[in-house]
């Protein structure tokens, strides 16, 4: 608000313009839960990548240590074929970090090329595509998505498809919004009277400008795949054993719930710890990033 | 190789057993005041598909027709048949192709209607005639049905068909009220009349089925309870939490990771081995599976060695399953007695692995339906197979979509049970035999044929024991299936006695009550 | 006594970036009836000075310094709870933007009844029947209709006038305006410096009028303070600044001023034709802050702040190096 | 707004081809599903014909179009009961689900946000912070099996699961409604508190908010100025969440064993029920875009702007 009355309304139109990154990962870093996301993030990523390496097989099935209460030997016990409950996250968390990463990138450029298209071409390429996107976002995401799991058969494949598409009527509105609202500014007409082209004026003086709105999304986008990852898992729709995700130890942490219920707690952490961090990051990176704001 | 020497150990099993599993008539250990009257509560597994006898197909069904449904007989607890709504066994004619079947006098419909032999044509002639009956191939070697008098039938066969009484014990044999169907027609599951000791009342999808006690019913003055719900709880633990709190008081097939727990909680828990079993398919025809299973009885073989059954009981089921490696229940009569089985032993696996010349390790791809349970048996099976050099890789696809595939030979192997049936005849034929619609491993084996189509025929029990001991000793040499065990049955019962759990599995309320 | 005495008010915002001095030591006072105009570029904190007066600024991120005396009582004392008694009935304000500045989901009778309700004890009836003759007075046609119509549906004159009917609703003492005409169109801009007039002329209301535009600063100020980085460096009558500008900052100014015809054709155009940058807000050294952007800078006005002296009746100038007489 | 009308219904129109399409797309015959175990290749062909699945499937669409608009869904494969039937068995226990996680969500949303807002930067603020973000982060389905294996299991003071008629015992339906609801509100409340924060910092820095200042009212009329506008961003909100309320439901139907509109999708699912999960998906879409063009008149309401304007966004 004080930011408002000192600096305000003095925009520049020259140029294009451009968040200054330096400044961005300054007032980023001033911002302690915005950090702690990040590291969250980062270490759930670390934990998949290194996860595999350091730790046991996460498959490796030991009948003689069912179900065992978090010891040294077994950091988070063991579950009910005597797998170690720690590997078996760690092998959860790539999948779970996969699926809401490449879901999400992929509903993106998906998304985005197809909004920005509409957006600044508008005329009937626009009324046909929103009308999909209406008929898209009339079901409900979860009925989508478990009904597209459901067609296309159980695999990580599948999900981070169905999850993507279930995502992309939503980028295609936000893209279709920044192209319609760029589209009109002055450096935009600009460009336009100098004779530049559709595709250099859509993904050279567009595209970069509405990247703030794109990162925010994608940062509201990712933790709810993520969540929507371990729903379909849960679901049994979801990626499949021997593979462990994050929602499939709590399917099978629900038999155990009165005996081991550390079971259904850990897996439970791991999906919330990072959804958390990704959602802090990305009211961090909104806070900073988001053009709302300057608006 | 199925070896035919005794083994104490095995029989021992058994015998133990056997003695839970008999366990009828329900013990009321605690000594509770009965309570007049009352409606019990009973928790199904799933819900029911139409309650119309004629195309009913599920196992819970067969639960609930035990209410209102009366069949011609029913079986006890060595799985023989006993005459429920005929008044005796059938008499079956020296060439085998007449029987004669006399039906109980008096006996009222539950809509008050008199049941006689018309109405038991009626429903015979419907069942084999009807395009959407189920029960048409149960019945295939029935010819046509005939009204001696009032009170008997005589039924003409085509060939000798000696399973005939078991499948009219079950479905086939339920007798539905004329005069419903009239007004019913194909919507007779819809408000289904029948002989019983409870009549439907109405029906709640997805939630419950209500019955009230029938005012016609033959043996009226046993039936205590006012009435019957049955529900539908899909998860087995919320059955037992239901259990515990009293909400319900009876729950079918409950978890035996939660038995000890009810024990403790004060819940009677009567067992049963079901009569199914549960089992891996291998597709033995190489033009279907490149797996080289396919061509190999040794590799086939090794792969059952490198199981270990009690081990999979131990892990999986919390040591509540029955171990086996034939289709036959270990209650059924017709079960040859000196079954050895195929143990566990890795190291042969190994060997005999390595000298199939094939490159390993060999891979398999275990078709699977995607269930919770099927899915852990199948991945402790896939570490026991990979340890002694085959390459399992897991393909669970949803239950209907993996019935379809295995109908069309899609696979390498199959985890896929049967629910079993009374006759051993419904536990082979077509299953085992060449074209059978339910043979998934397209076993075509002559001699295999041969012999259960002859036990069929054949009226003579020792003669048909011996028989099926025959057929099964082919089978084991074929290993176009490996058997894995018999489920055992879990009934939770919560301030309530008096109720029948048998070897088929299914508790009948006629005698029950409620207690305080 | 003077209605308004501001004395060595201070305010300063805690940002992200650190402390922002937006107004670093400002004075004055307002007589009863008198327009005192402040001028200055954007950012030199003549909005903040005219939002710290009724404590409007209302945020934990605020420190405010200096007192305020309305009619000799020092509101720099007075609680939250007594300042609401004070705002739109003693100071009232009117903004800068037409467009936002009224709520749009209540219509323009709901809102101006909101002030009557809250400091005359009128009835709802009573009150929205003073709201008609408040629109009647600030030149509304058709005021009975439009009280029931919402802000979307008025025109940006029109909504400014509804501002100024909420503004005068209680005849307060001092009215402040903060670049009332900014927005507007030039035509309508005279209607509204019109009703300001009027009201002075009329109720006696003194007015604090804040604005950029040195041809509404002509056009009624009696009075004008030139604000620079948060600081006032001159004030005089609106006579003498026009005719003997003696601040090298108000002479660049009155230099930058753009002639009519430029005004017209690009309303936008602002006063920053004076080279150099404005200063950073967030320091106060010891010196002229003017001084690298002035052509009369020496070292000593890098050496220690100028204070205000008078230079003729009623005029003070801030400066080591006055410049005298007419700008050529 | 009558335009928005019939962007509607042709959205509906669309969307029950993609309904019908879909249910179609599934892996597994239903037919066989209902043949059972043994599946007599006969009496396969007989169930086929027997449900129309035989023809061609825009033949197929149009009859059950025809046939839909007129209320009638066709029967259940499975116990051959009219859907519609089911439908109207099934609906008030999952609008009673959403009713009340509604409720809990507004209630606590609603309360949180404004707190949050009008006392920025204090604990309460903190508190309603965290809250909001760990209810964002958290899976419904493992909030409600920690649900039961606190209050269920542990402590033994609500009933884990099963569903009680209204009718039949209101008190023992609220009892095991309780869990099952809080569970879906708190999601529901998570996002709602976010959002009414935002709107309402928002609204609260805007200018009118300041002339509401300058007039000299109090806090909380500034704030009632302020939250008057923010409640348009809470409407489309709720509208639009709604969407996640559906999908909500279903899992948390499936943890606590409530007999309502998600199980019944997801078992129809499971037994192939073309007819019951075909008219079920359509009920929920259309009631997803009947609450959302509520949703844009009540915007139209609550924004005097959109009234003339006819349209949204």
């Amino acid at each position: 608000m004080s930011q408002k009355l000192i600096t305000a309304k003095r925009k520049t139109v020259s140029s294009i313009p451009r968040p200054r990154w330096q400044r961005v990962v300054r007032r980023f870093a001033r911002r302690p839960m915005a950090v702690t996301g990040l590291i969250l993030v980062v270490g759930f990523v670390l934990f998949a990548l290194l996860g595999p390496i350091l730790l046991s097989d996460p498959n490796q099935q030991d009948f003689a240590a069912i179900l065992q209460t978090p010891s040294l030997a077994h950091l988070l016990g063991t579950d009910d074929l005597g797998r170690d409950v720690f590997a078996r996250i760690a092998n959860g968390a790539r999948v779970s970090l996969m699926a809401g990463v490449m879901s999400t990138a992929l509903a993106l450029i998906i998304g985005i090329t197809i909004g920005l298209i509409t957006g600044f071409y508008r005329g009937w390429v626009d009324v046909i595509v929103m009308r999909i996107v209406d008929v898209m976002l009339a079901f409900p995401f979860l009925i989508f998505a478990v009904g597209l799991a459901a067609i296309l058969g159980a695999s990580l494949t599948n999900v981070i498809i169905a999850l993507a598409v279930s995502q992309v009527p939503e980028v295609i509105r936000i893209a279709r919004g920044e192209a319609m609202a760029i589209r009109e500014q002055e450096f935009v007409s600009g460009a336009v009277a100098d004779g530049a082209r559709d595709g250099t004026i859509m993904f050279r003086y567009i595209a970069p400008n509405a990247m703030g709105a794109f990162i925010v999304q994608a940062t509201v986008a990712i933790p709810a795949a993520i969540i929507g990852e371990a729903t379909l898992s849960f679901l049994g729709l979801g990626v499949q054993p021997p593979m462990s995700s994050w929602g499939i130890m709590l399917t099978s942490a629900q038999q155990y719930l009165a005996q081991a219920p550390y079971l259904a707690l850990f897996p439970g952490i791991a999906i919330a710890l990072t959804a958390l961090g990704f959602n802090l990051l990305g009211d961090g990176l909104r806070d900073v990033l988001d053009p709302k704001e300057t608006r | 190789m199925l070896r035919r020497t005794l083994n104490i150990g095995c029989i021992a099993a058994a015998s133990l057993m056997l003695v839970s599993c008999a366990s009828t008539p329900s013990a009321s250990p605690s000594a509770d005041e009965v309570v007049a009257g009352g409606i019990a509560v009973v928790a199904l597994s799933d819900e029911p598909d139409t309650l119309d006898p004629t195309v009913a197909n599920t196992f819970v069904a067969r639960v609930v027709f035990t209410a209102f449904c009366e069949k011609l007989y029913d079986s006890n607890d060595s799985l023989e048949l006993v005459p429920q709504l005929a008044a005796s066994l059938p008499v079956t004619s020296a060439d085998g192709l007449t029987v004669d079947i006399a039906l109980r006098e008096g006996i009222l419909f539950n809509d008050g209607t008199p049941f006689n032999a018309d109405a038991v044509k009626i429903t015979l002639d419907r069942n084999l005639t009807l395009d959407t009956s189920s029960r048409k191939k149960e019945l295939a070697a029935l010819q046509s049905v005939e009204v001696v008098d009032e009170n008997n039938i005589r039924l003409t066969l085509s060939r000798p068909f000696s399973p005939l009484g078991a499948q009219l014990a079950d479905r086939a044999g339920a007798i539905m009220s004329p005069t419903a169907l009239e007004t019913l027609g194909l919507d007779f599951g819809t408000d289904p009349v029948c002989v019983g000791p409870f009549d439907f009342t109405d029906r709640v999808p997805g939630s419950e089925i209500n019955f009230t006690k029938s005012d016609y019913y033959y043996d009226k003055d046993l039936v205590k309870l006012d009435g019957v719900t049955y529900k539908f709880i899909t998860d087995p633990n919320i059955r037992a939490a239901n259990l515990r709190s009293s909400d319900i008081n009876v729950a079918e097939r409950l978890n035996a990771s939660d038995v000890d727990q009810l024990d403790a909680d004060g819940v009677d828990v009567l067992d049963v081995s079901a009569i199914g079993y549960q089992g891996l398919t291998i597709n033995t025809d190489p033009t279907m599976s490149s797996s080289p299973l396919a061509s190999s009885v040794e590799l086939r073989k090794a792969f059952e060695l490198s199981i270990d059954r009690d081990a999979l009981n131990t892990v999986v089921f919390a040591g509540q399953t029955t171990p086996d490696c034939v289709p036959l229940p270990k209650q059924m009569a017709f079960r040859p007695d000196d079954i050895q089985c195929t143990d566990f032993d890795s190291d042969a696996a190994r060997a005999l692995v390595e000298a199939s010349g094939e490159t390993l390790p060999i891979p398999v791809e275990l078709l699977i339906p995607a269930r919770p349970t099927d899915q852990k048996t199948a991945e402790v099976i896939q570490q026991m197979a990979n340890d002694v050099g085959f390459d399992v890789t897991i393909k669970p696809v949803e239950f209907v979509s993996a019935l379809d595939l295995g109908r069309a030979g899609d696979f390498d192997m199959f985890l896929i049970g049967w629910s079993g049936r009374m006759d051993p005849d419904g536990d082979m034929n077509d299953l085992l035999t060449t074209g059978g619609t339910n043979n998934y491993s397209q076993m075509a084996d002559s001699e295999v044929d041969f012999l259960i189509s002859e036990a069929a025929s054949v009226t003579e029990t020792d003669a048909r024991q011996d028989l099926y001991g025959q057929a099964l000793d082919r089978i084991d040499e074929i290993k176009p299936l490996i058997y894995l065990y018999h489920d055992t049955w879990f009934l939770g019962l919560a301030d309530i006695t008096g109720v029948e759990y048998s070897a088929d599995a299914i508790p009948r309320f006629k005698t029950a009550e409620l207690t305080k | 006594m003077s209605v308004l005495e501001v004395e060595h008010l201070r305010v300063e915002f805690g940002t992200e970036n650190g402390p922002v001095i937006a107004v670093k030591d400002v004075s004055f006072t307002l007589e009863k009836g008198e327009i005192l105009s402040l001028v200055g570029e954007s950012g030199c904190g003549k909005s903040t000075v005219a939002m710290s007066i009724p404590r409007l600024l209302g945020d934990s991120h605020v420190t405010l310094g200096g007192s305020v005396h309305l009619n000799g009582v020092d509101l720099s004392a007075y609680s939250e709870k007594r300042m609401q008694e004070v705002r739109g009935k003693e100071i009232s304000v009117v903004f800068q933007e037409p467009m936002t500045s009224l709520n749009p989901a209540y219509t323009v009778g709901n809102q101006i009844s909101e002030v009557l309700l809250q400091h005359e004890g009128l009835s709802r009836r009573a009150a929205l029947a003073r709201a008609v003759e408040l629109l009647e007075l600030v030149g509304i046609p058709d005021a009975q209709r439009r009280t029931a119509a919402f802000p979307h549906e008025l025109s940006g004159g029109m909504r400014q006038r509804v501002m100024i009917a909420i503004a005068v609703a209680c005849n307060p003492l001092v009215l402040i305006a903060d670049e009332p005409t900014t927005a507007l169109d030039v035509t309508i801009q005279a209607g509204v410096l019109d009703i300001f007039r009027r009201l002075r002329d009329n109720l006696g209301t003194s007015i604090v009028l804040i604005t950029h535009d040195l041809g509404v600063v002509a056009d009624i100020a009696d009075r004008v303070a030139i604000m620079y980085a948060g600081r006032i460096v001159e004030m005089a009558s609106t006579a003498e600044i026009f005719a003997a500008p003696t601040h090298p900052y108000t002479r660049g100014l009155l230099g930058a001023l753009p002639s009519r015809a430029i005004m017209q054709a690009n309303g936008r155009r602002r006063l920053t034709d004076i080279p150099g940058l404005v200063p950073s807000p967030s320091t106060d050294p010891d010196q002229c802050q003017f001084a690298p952007r002035c052509a009369s800078a020496s070292i000593e006005c890098t050496a220690a702040r100028p204070t205000a002296e008078p230079v003729a009746v009623g005029h003070t100038v801030s400066c080591y190096h006055p410049a005298v007489g007419a700008m050529l | 707004m009558l335009q928005r009308v019939i962007t509607s219904i042709v959205t509906l129109f669309l969307a029950s081809i993609v309904v019908f399409v879909g249910v179609r797309l599934l892996p597994g015959d239903p037919a066989l599903v209902l043949a059972g175990e043994t599946a007599d290749p006969a009496v396969v062909a007989a169930i086929r014909e027997q449900f129309g699945l035989n023809q061609p499937i825009w033949i197929q669409y149009f009859n059950y179009v025809g046939q839909a608009l007129q209320g009638n869904f066709g029967v259940s494969t499975r116990d051959r009961i009219p859907v519609a039937e089911i439908l109207l068995q099934r609906l008030p226990i999952t609008l009673e689900l959403a009713g009340l996680a509604i409720l809990v969500g507004v209630l606590i949303g609603l309360t949180a946000g404004i707190v949050s807002a009008v006392k920025r930067g204090s604990f309460a603020d903190y508190a309603a912070n965290a809250f909001g973000l760990i209810g964002l982060s958290v899976p419904h389905f493992w909030l409600g099996m920690l649900a039961i294996l606190f209050f269920a299991i542990n402590l033994q003071v609500l009933p884990a699961s099963g569903y009680v008629a209204f009718t039949e015992d209101p008190g023992e339906n609220l009892r095991r409604m309780i869990l099952p609801a809080l569970v879906l509100g708190t999601g529901l409340s998570a996002v709602l508190m976010r959002q009414t924060r935002a709107a309402l910092l928002g609204q609260l820095s805007a200018d009118y908010v300041r002339t509401a200042r300058s007039k000299g009212v109090s806090r909380s009329r500034e704030v009632k100025h302020a939250l008057r506008n923010s409640l348009t961003t809470v409407v489309t909100v709720l509208g639009l969440q709604l969407g996640a309320l559906i999908g909500g439901a279903i899992i948390t139907e499936q943890i606590f064993v409530i007999p309502g509109f998600g199980k019944l999708i997801i078992d129809a699912v499971s037994a192939r029920n073309y007819p019951v999960l075909q008219g079920a998906v359509l009920v929920a879409v259309t009631g997803y875009v009947l609450v959302n063009l509520a949703v844009d008149i009540a915007y139209a309401y609550l924004n005097p702007r959109m009234r003339l304007a006819g349209g949204a966004r």
